[in-house]
């Protein structure tokens, strides 16, 4: 069981959070203009790779804030917590 | 069914003793603590600033505020009426980013207390509740079993109240009934 | 009565206090303290179980966890368990066992004559035959499953409890023996929340079954001691029969501990067992090592035991399982057993040593009692039917000499147990000293101390444990430690072990047993090697060796250094399987612990849920929900409740629980905005005061949630969900919120379980409601909110309706739900008010042609695809749109929502029904695939209308109003015609709310 | 190749075994080849089997990093079913049934195929009427299904707690009684031989690190074993499926994550027929050999890691001790993962890409053991052919830019 750092509660157990899917993946300004493979992209389309992955949480049972991690997928290491938004820190690059 | 249970039992053993509490004023308010205007108009009611650290819970004479997120506290009164606490606050948050929202009929409090306290929450709390973790006047949302709660430490002994959602009250109160059982026949804890 | 193989004093058991317990249905009488294993030793049973797949006798082979053959069913009735190792089995008053896999008796097994039949039975053969005729291989498999398996699942429920923990401590200890000990102590020293866990019932490791010293004095003296001052230490916590049976990420490691609750069943608050699952911020592995077995033919008769268990038997339970006694070893440790063994008086006939030379000082001692030692023996094989009575011994090229015996004790060296450390994903390396795998480098926050790091002496083993300790615990911030001294040992030097001699086994001769428990032998290793399965982990899975019960323990190394051997590469080159947890076998119910019956899933109820209980109502789940289903009169169907409910609504009046729909307060001066982005349909032109139902998508385009959500104010809404979509509603909006428009100033809070809600529908309720309240009624809209109070409780009414009726709904206070639900009951009364449920309302909103989602969709469901496209506003953005642009979402013949009516008003057909286009003869053609046209979603009589009505998805159904269908049923074909999906009043068509 | 059968069984066995042949050859790997398959699980080697069988393909290579078979292929709960709700699921997973069915035979390896029927339960009004859709689809698309009331599954499975006031009350089944377990080595293994047989190559310990190609068309691999040229590459990897595609330059709509799957010890039988529930989240069948394979569900996060988080388990095991209340004393003997390759709507892609030459086949994520003969079949065809088999046209990758999922999450019960 992982054990994640929420940015704002500290460290608690995996079972209080929820998964939410490759993080840095934003809406398209002009979804409207997109041809339908671009908005396949964006709808579809993961990186998934095996190593360092750049992901969203949210710690549902505890103060319900979507963050972002830096794990590795191979090792399930996880190398930094930061906020929605912002880019990695550098060290967990 | 349940709903009367959780009135009668009153637990006693040596080790661990869980009460459901009376009601309680019980609001959720959302708003930015970097914003000056919030925290005073929060002060001028409460006469607690509201905290900003994950954990963190103040307490005063009039009510305590329950850390649940960077923005949100929950606004907890045993002497206050709820309605009457809610209309204050708006109306000093007039004018700020802010929501007064009344949750107190969609919370039930448990209190739980006793040597065993810590090991019946344990049983189901992914938490670290040791002295040395978690202290007096903290508080933290967490899972109990199958449901989310806010735990409160209220006392060294110790003593906590646990927030629970009204629907999942009956589920809590059998869990934790269930996970005193061991302790309930007499014996000491450890 | 006496017990045969009892030694007149020593070891660690209670001799006042005797306990009887039956195997097999004889009567035996073992002692407080002793083992099953160990008190049918003493009563010099052997033979206790029947081999897996050759139904081989088997007896007792080691002392611990690693046991393959002793295994044995233990108690009955509701707490009968399959697959208890005797070895494992703490012995108590009253205690009954069986054997199993055997047939009729333990002695004379029918099964046996798989071992006859063993040249058909090679690995994998079942991959190679039963196959013609194809018709009989359910039946051969029959027969397969009836010899397979061990011992029988239990019939009835288990009585028993289980409890699981959530721990946490600084250090973890894993093994309480000399090495973890040390560590313990060193990190408790230094004030570090420690957890020790030991599978065993008593401390001390190897140290129970040796005669060692430490500063001078029986080891368990130190033993003793230290407990005594880490039980005084308040932050640390001793855990006994607590096997750590997985290592996962993260430091996160989960341990069964085994409570006395075998022996005091009548205590009902004792659990079974207790699952512990540790947080440790560093863990020390103490975890020992398992004596390795020798391979040579027949040496898996009763009475071939490890050695060093032997020794163990004695030292520590006061049992001498054999009184002549052969030992073959290929290190000094088995001299230890021949020297304690011969102190007991047992007559050591030989020690065979497979190495050349044996001139250490154990071997010494033990030529110095007079004992023969031959050295480059080897076992060429064994006799003995139930139970060794000879061993036949080579010495190079010498004749074969047979050494009459009744016990042969063996011994190959140490396989340190590495298991938690590979679990952890540590690297292993090849220790080539010890001929075994050993840990390297770690990848977690985990060191290793005593045995399991190869450490040979007790020495090392206290000194590294001290070591590791005092380290994790510095690493944790614990780093004032009162210096420790490391107690002085005596211990002989001890030559190295011949790892080599171990597993390469005796040509010819019997079976060589590399797997005990699935009977695995050096010739099916080798077939496996010569069909092409040379990989270790193909060997595994052709072979089975290591997927048994004991999982390997004893036998995979030998069958690895084998194969390697047969490949010719080195050992570390074959590599290991993987190790996966559970260290040792793990109930199911310790892992579900006390989630069971209702505690398995909450179930959540409404604040009015007693009332619908008093008054008969039957209950549907609604995921976690119950929901009143519909109320049943005495004597009255469920069809005659229903009905009578829809027709009070259309008629008169009824009332209905909504308390469970998820409710949202969503307030900040961008709420428009937001709630514009969230539903495809527009809300900035909702006036406050004003409702508005809305259609919320996923980004893929298909609908997701619904409900009417109202506007209180400018800023402020309270948007309503579906009963199950309320949290995954609000998760929802949480996310856009802060991960896609952080800039949006708007706060939603869920209100759902602050508000119990109650629905009143039809022609009188306003009648009803007016007196109650200080609404003005006459002065709300259709769609509209107002502040109040109701039966003078402070309250929301609603001008919405799900039904069609007429209808309010009404929101207090959770803790005034029955007052008001009780009030509105009394006032409705000579309205004819009538209390109805979910299948009810499920019927009147189908009258009408309303949705449910979930029902109407399935994740695959435009709104267009609903014949909802006026909801989907062009002219903003809104999460789903750009999906609903795409080819697919366009197609004219996707599936539509439409009525339907059935030929016959009386049928009724089942939800779920498929359509067809066409009449079809499935008579005719059973086995032919014929093309769907839709499906039925919703389906009910109508008593208001007079028929059955039902609502349907159908390929490009909008635009077949009017044609027929089929829905074949039970055999028949029905007819049916696609309609508009509303069935009442379509003129008078009230939008949804 | 020995013939695999009774009389050579028992001819063997008077030469100790000693004469046996390597069930496949180990050959070095040839500098180039028609076609090369990436990835020795069961579906790679079922497509190199039926691309020499059934398309006269002579130059063939299956790829695989490790040992074949040791992926999901080696490590799934074997159920094998057909009742899928889409059409084009149905005539897929069908198609894959009717090739079980003489599998052993086909491939003279006893891949001991045992149609012991699937149980799907019902536990609430929506399950049952899901469950009824799903039915009612399969049998006219010729699939053979039924539902069972309460009693005849008690009948069925007498362990099941099938009490009307259990927390999950069992209200009814559907029963596809030709569904059952295969033994997963077995099928790997009978393929590969079969494929040895045709003069495939089957080369193991060679990981592929590279896709070559030029003017996006594919021109070979390079690969720990050296580079290797080819004129198709058929990657069949499961959940590495997004690593390569990454290698062509491919995005794909996989994510990968461990599926958690565990066994009991060995016991007497005690359950014939394989149980699923999709409400509580467990699916439990009895191997030949006596132990109770469980599966779990799968982890939320993506992993590559092969082992998966204990909550998971625990979730799982409640479940199967709250339908079989007499099971809580077994004991779970071991506990594993396989990284499975998820796809947005539960339906696997078997198609070809915007580089000539390369295809793929995956996403079949918690699912695809079942389909290992079908798979392999509508593969080789589509490459081939250079176009898709008709059962497998609308599975291409093109249904995520068209929209036209084939969505079989929703009513298609647990998707295994
Ligand atoms: C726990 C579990 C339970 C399951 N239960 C069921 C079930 O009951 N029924 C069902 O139908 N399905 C089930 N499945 C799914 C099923 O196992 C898979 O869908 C199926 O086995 C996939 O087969 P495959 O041949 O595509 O993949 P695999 O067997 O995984 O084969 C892929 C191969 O590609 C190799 N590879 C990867 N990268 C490279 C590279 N770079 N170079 C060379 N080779 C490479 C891998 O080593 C692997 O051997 C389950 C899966 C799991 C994990
Ligand atoms: N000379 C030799 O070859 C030789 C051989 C064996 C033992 N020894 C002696 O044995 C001792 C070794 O000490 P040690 O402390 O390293 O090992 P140990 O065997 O004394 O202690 C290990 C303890 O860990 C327990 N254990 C193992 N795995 C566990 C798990 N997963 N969960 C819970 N408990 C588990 C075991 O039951 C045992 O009690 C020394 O005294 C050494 O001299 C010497
Ligand atoms: C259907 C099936 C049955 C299995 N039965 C056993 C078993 O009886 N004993 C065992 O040790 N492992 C059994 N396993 C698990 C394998 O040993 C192994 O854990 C699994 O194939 C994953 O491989 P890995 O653990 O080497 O990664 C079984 C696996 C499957 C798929
Ligand atoms: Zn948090």
């Amino acid at each position: 069981m992982l054990r994640i750092a929420c940015p704002w509660c500290g460290p608690r157990a995996e079972i209080e959070f929820s998964y939410g899917g490759e993080a840095h993946i934003a809406l398209p300004e002009a979804a409207d203009a997109l041809d339908d493979a671009a908005w396949a992209q964006y709808l579809f389309m993961r990186t998934n790779p095996k190593g360092r992955h750049l992901e969203r949480w949210v710690h549902t049972h505890g103060c319900r804030r979507w963050f972002n991690v830096v794990r590795d997928t191979a090792s399930e290491r996880i190398a930094a917590v930061y906020q929605p938004g912002a880019e990695p820190p550098e060290d967990a690059r | 069914m349940a709903e009367l249970a959780r009135d009668d039992r009153l637990r006693q053993g040596a080790g661990i003793s869980i009460a459901e509490r009376p009601a309680r004023a019980c609001i959720d308010l959302r708003g930015d603590v970097t914003d000056a205007r919030f925290v005073h108009a929060v002060e001028s009611v409460t006469d607690l600033r509201p905290p900003s650290q994950g954990l963190a819970a103040a307490s005063g004479l009039l009510a305590s505020l329950l850390w649940l997120g960077p923005d949100e506290w929950l606004v907890v009164s045993e002497t206050q009426a709820s309605g009457e606490l809610c209309a204050r606050l708006r109306q000093a948050l007039r004018g700020v980013h802010a929501a007064v929202t009344e949750v107190g009929d969609a919370r039930i409090v448990y209190a739980v207390a006793g040597p065993n306290a810590r090991d019946v929450f344990a049983k189901g709390c992914p938490l670290d509740l040791h002295p040395r973790a978690f202290r007096p006047g903290q508080c933290a949302q967490t899972l109990l079993g199958k449901v989310s709660v806010l735990i409160h430490q209220v006392g060294q002994d110790p003593a906590y109240e646990v927030y629970v959602a009204r629907s999942f009250a009956d589920y809590a109160w059998a869990w934790l009934v269930t996970a005193a059982g061991e302790y309930l026949d007499g014996s000491e804890g450890k | 009565m006496s017990q045969p193989n009892r030694t007149a004093a020593g070891g660690r058991i209670d001799r006042e206090r005797p306990l009887s317990f039956r195997f097999d249905g004889r009567h035996y009488v073992g002692h407080a303290g002793d083992t099953l294993a160990s008190a049918l030793l003493a009563n010099d049973v052997h033979l206790v179980a029947r081999s897996f797949k050759y139904h081989r006798p088997r007896g007792i082979l080691s002392m611990g966890v690693e046991e393959p053959n002793a295994l044995v069913q233990l108690g009955q009735g509701a707490y009968t368990t399959p697959n208890m190792r005797a070895t494992q089995v703490e012995l108590y008053q009253g205690l009954s066992a069986q054997s199993q896999n055997r047939w009729p008796s333990l002695s004379t097994d029918v099964g046996a004559i798989n071992d006859r039949l063993s040249a058909l039975l090679p690995a994998g053969f079942y991959y190679k035959t039963f196959m013609w005729p194809a018709a009989l291989w359910m039946r051969y498999e029959r027969g397969i499953r009836r010899m397979a398996g061990l011992g029988h699942a239990p019939r009835e429920p288990d009585p028993d409890r289980y409890e699981r923990m959530h721990a946490h401590c600084d250090v973890l200890v894993v093994g309480a023996g000399p090495a973890g000990l040390a560590a313990a102590l060193a990190a408790g020293r230094a004030g570090a929340r420690v957890i020790v866990a030991d599978d065993q019932c008593e401390a001390g490791g190897q140290l129970l079954a040796e005669r060692f010293e430490i500063a001078g004095r029986p080891a368990l003296a130190w033993v003793g001691a230290t407990l005594a001052e880490l039980q005084a230490l308040p932050e640390v916590r001793l855990l006994r029969r607590t096997a750590i049976n997985a290592y996962y990420d993260h430091n996160f490691l989960v341990g069964c501990e085994q409570l006395p609750g075998e022996r005091a069943k009548e205590l009902s608050t004792v659990p079974r067992q207790r699952l512990w699952k540790i947080r440790a911020r560093e863990v020390v592995l103490a975890t020992g090592a398992i004596e390795r077995p020798l391979v040579f033919p027949d040496n898996d008769r009763p009475g071939i035991m490890l050695a060093a268990s032997v020794r163990g038997y004695l030292n520590r339970y006061g049992v001498k399982p054999g009184t002549r006694v052969v030992i073959a070893t290929a290190a000094d440790d088995a001299y230890r057993t021949a020297l304690d063994l011969a102190g007991a008086g047992a007559s050591i006939v030989a020690v065979a040593d497979l190495r050349a030379q044996a001139a250490g000082y154990l071997p010494q001692q033990v030529r110095s009692r007079g004992i023969e030692v031959l050295t480059g023996a080897r076992i060429v094989g064994t006799e003995g039917r139930m139970r060794v009575d000879a061993v036949r011994v080579q010495t190079g090229a010498s004749r074969v000499r047979a050494l009459a015996c009744d016990l042969l004790a063996m011994c190959g060296g140490w396989m340190p147990s590495v298991h938690l450390f590979s679990q952890s994903r540590g690297k292993l390396e090849f220790d080539a000293g010890l001929g075994a795998f050993v840990p390297g480098a770690a990848t977690q926050a985990v060191t290793c101390a005593g045995m399991v790091r190869g450490a040979p002496s007790l020495r090392e083993a206290l000194a590294q444990g001290f070591q590791a300790g005092a380290a994790a615990a510095a690493r944790c911030g614990f780093d004032r430690i009162a210096k420790i001294e490391c107690p002085p040992t005596l211990e002989p030097e001890e030559t190295p072990i011949d790892a080599s001699c171990a597993f390469r086994g005796t040509p010819g001769g019997g079976k060589q047993f590399v797997d005990w428990h699935n009977d695995v032998t050096v010739a099916d290793v080798r077939l496996a090697a010569r069909e092409g399965y040379d990989g270790i982990e193909h060997l595994k899975r052709y072979t089975t060796a290591g997927m048994g019960v004991d999982q390997g323990k004893t036998g995979n190394l030998n069958a690895l250094a084998l194969l390697a051997e047969l490949r010719g590469v080195p050992v570390l080159e074959i590599g290991t399987t993987t190790f996966r947890p559970p260290y040792q076998p793990l109930a199911f119910g310790a892992i579900a612990g006390a989630d069971s019956g209702a505690l398995f899933d909450p179930v959540r109820r409404t604040p009015m849920h007693g009332w619908h209980e008093r008054h008969g109502a039957l209950f549907e789940d609604v995921g976690q929900w119950k929901r009143p289903w519909y109320y049943p009169r005495p004597a009255e169907s469920m069809r005659q409740a229903v009905d009578r409910e829809c027709l009070a609504v259309r008629a008169a009046l009824g009332i209905l629980d909504a308390s469970t729909l998820g409710k949202i307060d969503i307030q900040g001066p961008d709420a428009t905005e937001f709630i514009d982005r969230i539903y495809c349909n527009s809300f900035r032109t909702l006036a406050p005061g004003r409702c508005r139902y809305g259609l919320m998508l996923r980004q893929d385009g298909m609908v997701f949630d619904d409900g009417v959500s109202a506007r209180l104010s400018e800023h402020h809404y309270l948007m309503s969900t579906t009963t199950g979509g309320a949290a995954r509603v609000l998760a929802w909006l949480e996310e856009w919120l802060q991960t896609e428009w952080p800039r949006l100033r708007v706060y939603c809070t869920s209100v759902s379980e602050q508000y119990a809600q109650v629905a009143i529908a039809g022609p009188r309720c306003a009648d009803m409601l007016a007196p109650l309240t200080d609404v003005k009624l006459d002065a709300m809209p259709p769609m509209s909110v107002r502040e109040g109070s109701v039966a003078g409780i402070p309250a929301r009414v609603f001008r919405i309706s799900f039904s069609g009726a007429p209808g309010y709904e009404i929101a207090v206070a959770a803790g005034r739900g029955v007052e008001l639900w009780t009030t509105l009951m009394g006032a409705g009364e000579r309205f004819g008010i009538t209390p109805y449920g979910t299948e009810a309302m499920h019927v009147l909103r189908a009258e009408k042609g309303f949705i449910i989602v979930g029902q109407e969709t399935d994740g695959t469901v435009t709104p267009l695809d609903l014949g909802l496209d006026r909801m989907v506003a062009a002219d903003k953005f809104f999460i789903g749109k750009r999906s609903l642009a795409r080819a697919d979402a366009r197609r004219t013949d996707r599936k539509q929502l439409v009525g339907l009516l059935t030929e016959s008003p009386q049928t009724v057909l089942p939800e779920g029904t498929q359509l067809i286009l066409e009449p079809h003869d499935f008579a005719a053609a059973p086995r032919s695939p014929v093309a769907m046209a839709g499906h039925v979603t919703s389906s009910y009589y109508s008593a208001n209308c007079g028929r059955s009505i039902a609502l349907a998805l159908v390929k490009a159904g909008i635009s077949r109003l009017g044609e027929t269908l089929y829905a074949p049923l039970d055999g028949q074909l029905v007819k049916v015609t696609l309609t508009a999906p509303c069935f009442l009043d379509a003129q008078a068509q009230v939008r949804r709310g | 190749m020995n013939r695999y059968s009774i009389f050579t069984l028992a001819r063997n066995a008077l030469s100790h075994h000693e004469h046996w042949q390597r069930a496949w050859r180990s050959p070095e790997p040839q500098r180039r080849y028609d076609v090369v398959i990436v990835g020795g699980g069961g579906h790679g080697l079922a497509t190199a089997y039926y691309l020499a069988k059934e398309h006269g393909v002579r130059s063939i290579a299956v790829l695989e990093r490790g040992l074949i078979g040791l992926g999901n292929s080696g490590r799934n709960t074997t159920i094998v079913r057909s009742n899928y709700l889409w059409d084009e699921s149905a005539h897929l997973y069908e198609h894959s049934l009717k090739l079980w069915e003489g599998l052993s035979r086909r491939l003279n390896f006893n891949v001991m195929f045992s149609q012991r029927g699937v149980l799907n339960l019902a536990h609430n009004l929506h399950d049952l009427r899901e469950l009824r859709r799903r039915v009612n689809a399969n049998r006219l698309n010729a699939i053979d299904s039924d539902i069972l009331t309460t009693q005849e599954v008690q009948r069925m499975v007498p362990a099941l707690n099938c009490a009307a006031d259990a927390r999950y009350p069992v209200l009814g089944a559907s029963l596809q009684r030709r569904g059952g377990t295969a033994r997963h080595d077995a099928v790997v293994w009978g393929f590969a031989r079969a494929a040895d047989a045709l003069g495939v190559d089957i080369i193991q310990n060679c990981e592929v690190t590279a896709i070559r190609q030029r003017d996006r068309r594919v021109t070979g691999v390079e690969t720990t074993r050296g580079s290797i040229a080819a004129d198709k590459l058929g990657v069949v990897v499961a959940g590495h499926a997004s690593v390569l595609a990454q290698m062509a330059e491919i995005r794909l709509p996989i994510e990968s994550h461990p599926l958690q799957a565990l066994v009991s010890e060995p016991i007497k039988p005690v359950l014939d027929t394989v149980v699923m529930s999709n409400a509580v989240h467990v699916y439990v069948s009895q191997s030949d050999k006596g132990e109770l394979v469980i599966g779990a569900g799968i982890d939320a996060y993506n992993s590559y890691s092969q082992r998966g988080s204990f909550p998971v388990v625990e979730a799982s095991v409640s479940a199967l001790v709250e339908l079989f209340p007499s099971f809580r004393r077994l004991k779970m003997l071991r506990q594993w993962a396989g990284i499975v390759d998820v796809c947005p709507d539960a339906s696997p892609i078997i198609s070809k890409t915007p580089v000539r030459g390369l295809y793929f086949n995956c996403g079949w994520g918690t699912g695809g053991f079942k389909a290992t003969p079908g798979s392999g079949h509508v593969f080789a065809h589509t490459i081939a052919r250079d176009e898709p088999h008709a059962l497998n046209a609308a599975f291409a990758l093109e249904r995520f830019t068209t929209g036209a999922l084939v969505d079989e999450h929703g009513a298609a019960a647990v998707a295994h």
